[in-house]
């Protein structure tokens, strides 16, 4: 996927506002000159907690408009729970917009994006742009229960097909989202997932069986978040054109080449994992 | 503040560096990756990412770990091999505003001699060091700065491939540094990096599954702060020869520990990835300090910390 | 949660716990100091302040420092030697209502013995520690645990003293910790604690003298809990005997981890001075996650961590 | 001092009340049913940060009312600042009371209380005592500047006579605080002191010369604040009534004995001590 990184910087924003979309999830607003306008769907950004004490948080992109960009965060520990304390005028520094941002270029017509709870974040990016680009689009959106389909009015407005499943049935299907995907009547022509591992495994898997291609969006412990520590990786076909430039010859039997999630990904094809 | 100069630039056997913060290896990558979020000509070196004869895939994943206060890495060395790397990578290092150190690993001594000969010879590279100390690869990567005899041996090998300024990286996983230390000099050692990672562990009690690939890993971050500033006032007591601080600095205060204790130049790595700011950060707030103390080069606090203040009141009875 | 009784007694040796919760030595006096925040009926035991056979008064201040996610200490052994303490001391013992243990430090191997066998008389002392890894006192305490052969002649000392339950403290400052707890193991040691401190400093950069009286010391805390975890893992491959894993271990998920590494029990030092309620939720807490897997006893998870995930990506090139 | 500990325990508390003083100075009130009854001028409490991330902080019991007592603190490093971000309705816990407080059974009629910088914390109680037991009362209050001579109104209010100086001058005498006590034309007939070592040295070395005798209250950092670990000592004269039970012979040439800060102090006896 082409390397969009050229604007990246980083770049000391202001929480604009601030909105609790659900207990323990938060949607901050930043207040950012650039960081908007340079930021493509899948894209994501460092975002540097203010008391210095722990490494920067990658974080999806959510909105970005010409001088707001924004940040949708489940608090799931220590550094996510001190973004949760940030309030509207205090000042957030972050690194970005980062990482290789998913290929719309085969211009697809038709195109289910998958996202399982954090991984909303990284949804509406795409949604939007493929929405512009006249695609139809269905989001198949997942959680543990109703109250954490955050902001999904905020993908219908923008023109999304909505379906839902939760773990406990209080929305949508009972069960997991890739099991309303797989059956879809009529089949997509491409997918974009973004959320946790299992769920990605389970698009992929769907996918091959339906015959088409699938981007997804990794989640991995990040320490750099920029390419330099080799810490992130995730093996893929040394055919990729995604591999790192990396010595190919096929030695020791091995086929694969790690790739950077945060520098060569976060988004990946899924034909080309080796995971 | 007064806007006189002061003097940032220390010595490190032959090499100069303007400023004395050098990016940790494996930690920076070869510096392009970090160029959009920092002045590279603001800060001292890069120590690249360590390379080694052959090319390594590295440790299985997961490879990172955050810990309280610090983090646990098991790389393993992924790179791309000697070969590969002369002929792809340094040739790119030429255009850095900033000094590039090579860092060579191996799995015996015959590996490091080689592969520290082929860097050496490239003008990109300004200087070497030998990391004897990576405490994730399967056997024998560490076991060198492990034993005093190993370290002299693949020291004095390597010395013998290059004139370049060579710098030896130290493991804290030892019982007596301060000897491992006086080995490496008395070896050839142009000055040594003091500290590498300290060993750790982590278990997912939902899985119980190690939370490395590689099950063990390398404990960075201001965690290991106190224990690598001791390496380094122990190390300095020991040798004449500069010494690289490193373990856990992201603030000028904790760099001005390193200097006190002895070091003439510090690392930089984990806090990195806290805030890349840190280093020019880190590089202003020494000259505020020096400048305060109308102390004209950083050089002059070097090993100044005052160690021989008695007290009184010690007592410990009638020992045998 | 179902309200099945589980069972998180332990042994150590002859030593029978009600919970496998032990509270560090050094860190709970002799728990009357906690008494009014605690219920010391729901913890497993003491381990007392180490005694020593002269009465000491222990280092120069300040003896404590703050680092990120840890501390520094350097007590010295403060004690009132073991006349003193057998006469005094002992005896307000015999009402807590869970175990004691003594903890013995020393500066020769008759040291050992003979406040051991002292010690050992007692009947309000279930067991005997030992503490042969001081890092805070001037030369010889933590020797001992930094050289095998030390550690077999004074643990052989101190077991030819007395049938109590012995455990000995092993030191984290060592290259290969296993290889001492094996000659701990067979000099006739019961059970063993790892680990005591990590040694550290701490230099305040006003003032330029170290943050320590002793100028170095020992590091506690969260910070360490990678460290003294492998340390716990290593350990428990090569000894038989059961192991009290302690270092920076603050909530139940901590403890599980070091279960899971191979101890039968934990320390629990410095997460007391974050909060003294830690003991009793981390028992709460055990008893919690036994019941959520239907498991009976603390017992089964010990030593559990599967380390045997391969991964078909590790790659390591041609080395020889 | 005599033991003041047996009604110690974990107080759960809410904050009832907050107030930022000054820039970095913060006054929460806690409402917590038996801590304020139980509290004694010159004791602490060891407050324990919300986030489980660090050391319980030492902090004197500023007021103590029926069901309501407070703590003043100054934001100086992690842990303050951790609790400056408490707001009124979260929860704190404390241990305490804590320690041995001012010993003023010998009923002083004329007092003079020093207190500078976060010393003022531990001040209001044992001035409350005094004053309400008919003694006449001088605070001594130094403090950097002006705005960091907080809450003095209160002290007015409750009855003291108020002695200020400040290090710039914004507000009473410019200089040290021990210079205007050391002037004082009726010399009182007790001291208490609390606030920085150099501070306290001062005080003692005035008092000394006075031949009045001063009550310190010490600041050491602690670890476990209890009495446990022997980590905060301050070496006293073996003859002092709060010298800890040890051996007394006079070996190795020292007469000292480490008392614990945390347990035999925080008070001491000027006199007594040997730092
Ligand atoms: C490219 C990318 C984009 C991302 N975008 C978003 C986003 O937009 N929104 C979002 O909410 N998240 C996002 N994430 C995930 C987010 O970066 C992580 O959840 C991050 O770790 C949170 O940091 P933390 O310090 O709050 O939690 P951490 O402490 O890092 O914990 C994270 C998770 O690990 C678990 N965990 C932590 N410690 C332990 C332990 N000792 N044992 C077992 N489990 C443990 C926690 O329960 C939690 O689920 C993204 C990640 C990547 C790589
Ligand atoms: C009995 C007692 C009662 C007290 N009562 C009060 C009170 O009522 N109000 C109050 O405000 N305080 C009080 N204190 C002091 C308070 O406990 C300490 O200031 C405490 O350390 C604050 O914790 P912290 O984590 O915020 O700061 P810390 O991080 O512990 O820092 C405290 C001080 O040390 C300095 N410091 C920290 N790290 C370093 C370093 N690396 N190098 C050099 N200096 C450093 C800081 O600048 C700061 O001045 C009391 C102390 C005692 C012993
Ligand atoms: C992700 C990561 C990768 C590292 N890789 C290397 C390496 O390849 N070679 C090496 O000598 N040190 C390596 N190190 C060690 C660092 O260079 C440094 O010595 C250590 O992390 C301590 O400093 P810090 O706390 O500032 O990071 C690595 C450290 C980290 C965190
Ligand atoms: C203040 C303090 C005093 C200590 N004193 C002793 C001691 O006297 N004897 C001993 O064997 N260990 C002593 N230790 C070590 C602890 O018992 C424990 O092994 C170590 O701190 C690691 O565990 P933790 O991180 O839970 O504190 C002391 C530790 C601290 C923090
Ligand atoms: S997190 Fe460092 S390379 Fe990806
Ligand atoms: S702080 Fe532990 S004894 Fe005082």
């Amino acid at each position: 996927m082409p390397s969009l990184q050229t604007r990246a910087r980083v770049h000391v924003t202001t929480i604009s506002d601030r909105c609790e979309l659900a207990p323990g999830v938060v949607l901050l607003g930043l207040h950012a000159p650039d960081l908007g306008k340079a930021a493509r769907p899948g894209q994501f950004l460092m975002a540097i907690p203010p008391s210095g004490a722990a490494a920067a948080v990658a974080l999806g992109i959510y909105e970005a408009r010409a001088d707001r960009a924004s940040i949708l965060f489940f608090v799931c520990g220590k550094r996510t729970s001190e973004l949760s304390t940030l309030r509207v005028g205090d000042t957030l520094a972050c690194s970005g917009p980062l990482g290789n941002g998913f290929d719309l270029s085969a211009n697809p017509r038709d195109v289910a994006i998958v996202a399982g709870g954090a991984g909303i974040a990284s949804a509406l990016l795409p949604a939007e742009a493929l929405i512009a680009a006249g695609a139809r689009v269905r989001l198949y959106y997942g959680a543990r229960t109703q109250a954490l389909l955050v902001d999904a009015q905020r993908f219908a407005d923008a023109g999304c097909e909505l379906h839902a499943a939760t773990d406990d049935g209080s929305a949508g299907r009972r069960g997991y989202i890739t099991e309303l995907l797989e059956q879809a009547q009529d089949r997509p022509d491409m997918v974009l997932a973004c959320g946790p591992t299992p769920m990605l495994r389970a698009v992929a898997d769907v996918a091959r069986r339906f015959g088409i291609r699938a981007q997804l969006s990794l989640e991995e412990t990040f320490a750099c978040g920029v390419g330099g520590c080799w810490g992130c990786v995730v093996p893929l076909t040394a055919e990729s054109a995604q591999a790192p430039n990396f010595p190919r010859e096929d030695r020791g039997g091995s086929d694969v080449v790690f790739a950077r999630v945060c520098k060569e990904g976060p988004v990946f094809w899924a034909d080309e994992l080796r995971w | 503040m007064g806007q006189e100069t002061v003097d940032l630039s220390v010595q490190l056997g032959s090499l100069t560096l303007a400023y004395p913060t050098l990016m940790g290896s494996g930690c920076y990558g070869s510096g392009q990756e970090f160029a959009p979020f920092v002045d590279l000509s603001r800060i001292g070196g890069i120590v690249l990412k360590s390379v080694t004869r052959q090319p390594r895939l590295g440790n299985p994943t997961p490879r990172l770990v955050h810990t309280p206060s610090g983090m646990l890495n098991a790389i393993g060395l992924q790179n791309p091999g000697i070969d590969f790397y002369l002929e792809h990578d340094v040739a790119t290092f030429a255009d850095r505003p900033c000094t590039m150190i090579g860092s060579v690993a191996g799995f015996s001594i015959d590996d490091y001699a080689y592969v520290c000969e082929r860097l050496a010879a490239r003008r990109e590279i300004a200087a070497v060091e030998l990391n004897i100390s990576c405490p994730n690869v399967a056997s024998e990567g560490e076991t060198f700065a492990c034993d005093p005899r190993l370290t002299a041996r693949v020291v004095g090998a390597a010395r013998a491939t290059t004139d370049k300024p060579l710098i030896v990286k130290l493991s804290p996983n030892v019982t007596d540094i301060a000897a491992i230390a006086r080995q490496a000099q008395d070896a050839g050692a142009d000055a040594l990096a003091v500290v590498n990672t300290v060993r750790g562990m982590a278990i997912d009690v939902q899985t119980w599954q190690p939370r490395l690939g590689n099950v063990t890993g390398g404990l960075s971050g201001p965690a290991i702060r106190p224990i690598a500033l001791l390496a380094v006032y122990e190390v300095a007591r020991a040798v004449t020869i500069p010494i690289v601080g490193q373990g856990g600095i992201e603030s000028v205060s904790d760099a001005l520990e390193f200097f006190l204790a002895g070091a003439s130049a510090i690392g930089i790595g984990t806090a990195n990835f806290i805030d890349p700011r840190i280093p020019e950060r880190i590089v202003d707030g020494l000259a505020a300090y020096l400048r305060q103390r109308n102390l004209h080069s950083i050089r002059e606090i070097v090993g100044r910390a005052n160690v021989g203040f008695a007290n009184a009141h010690q007592y410990e009875g009638d020992e045998d």
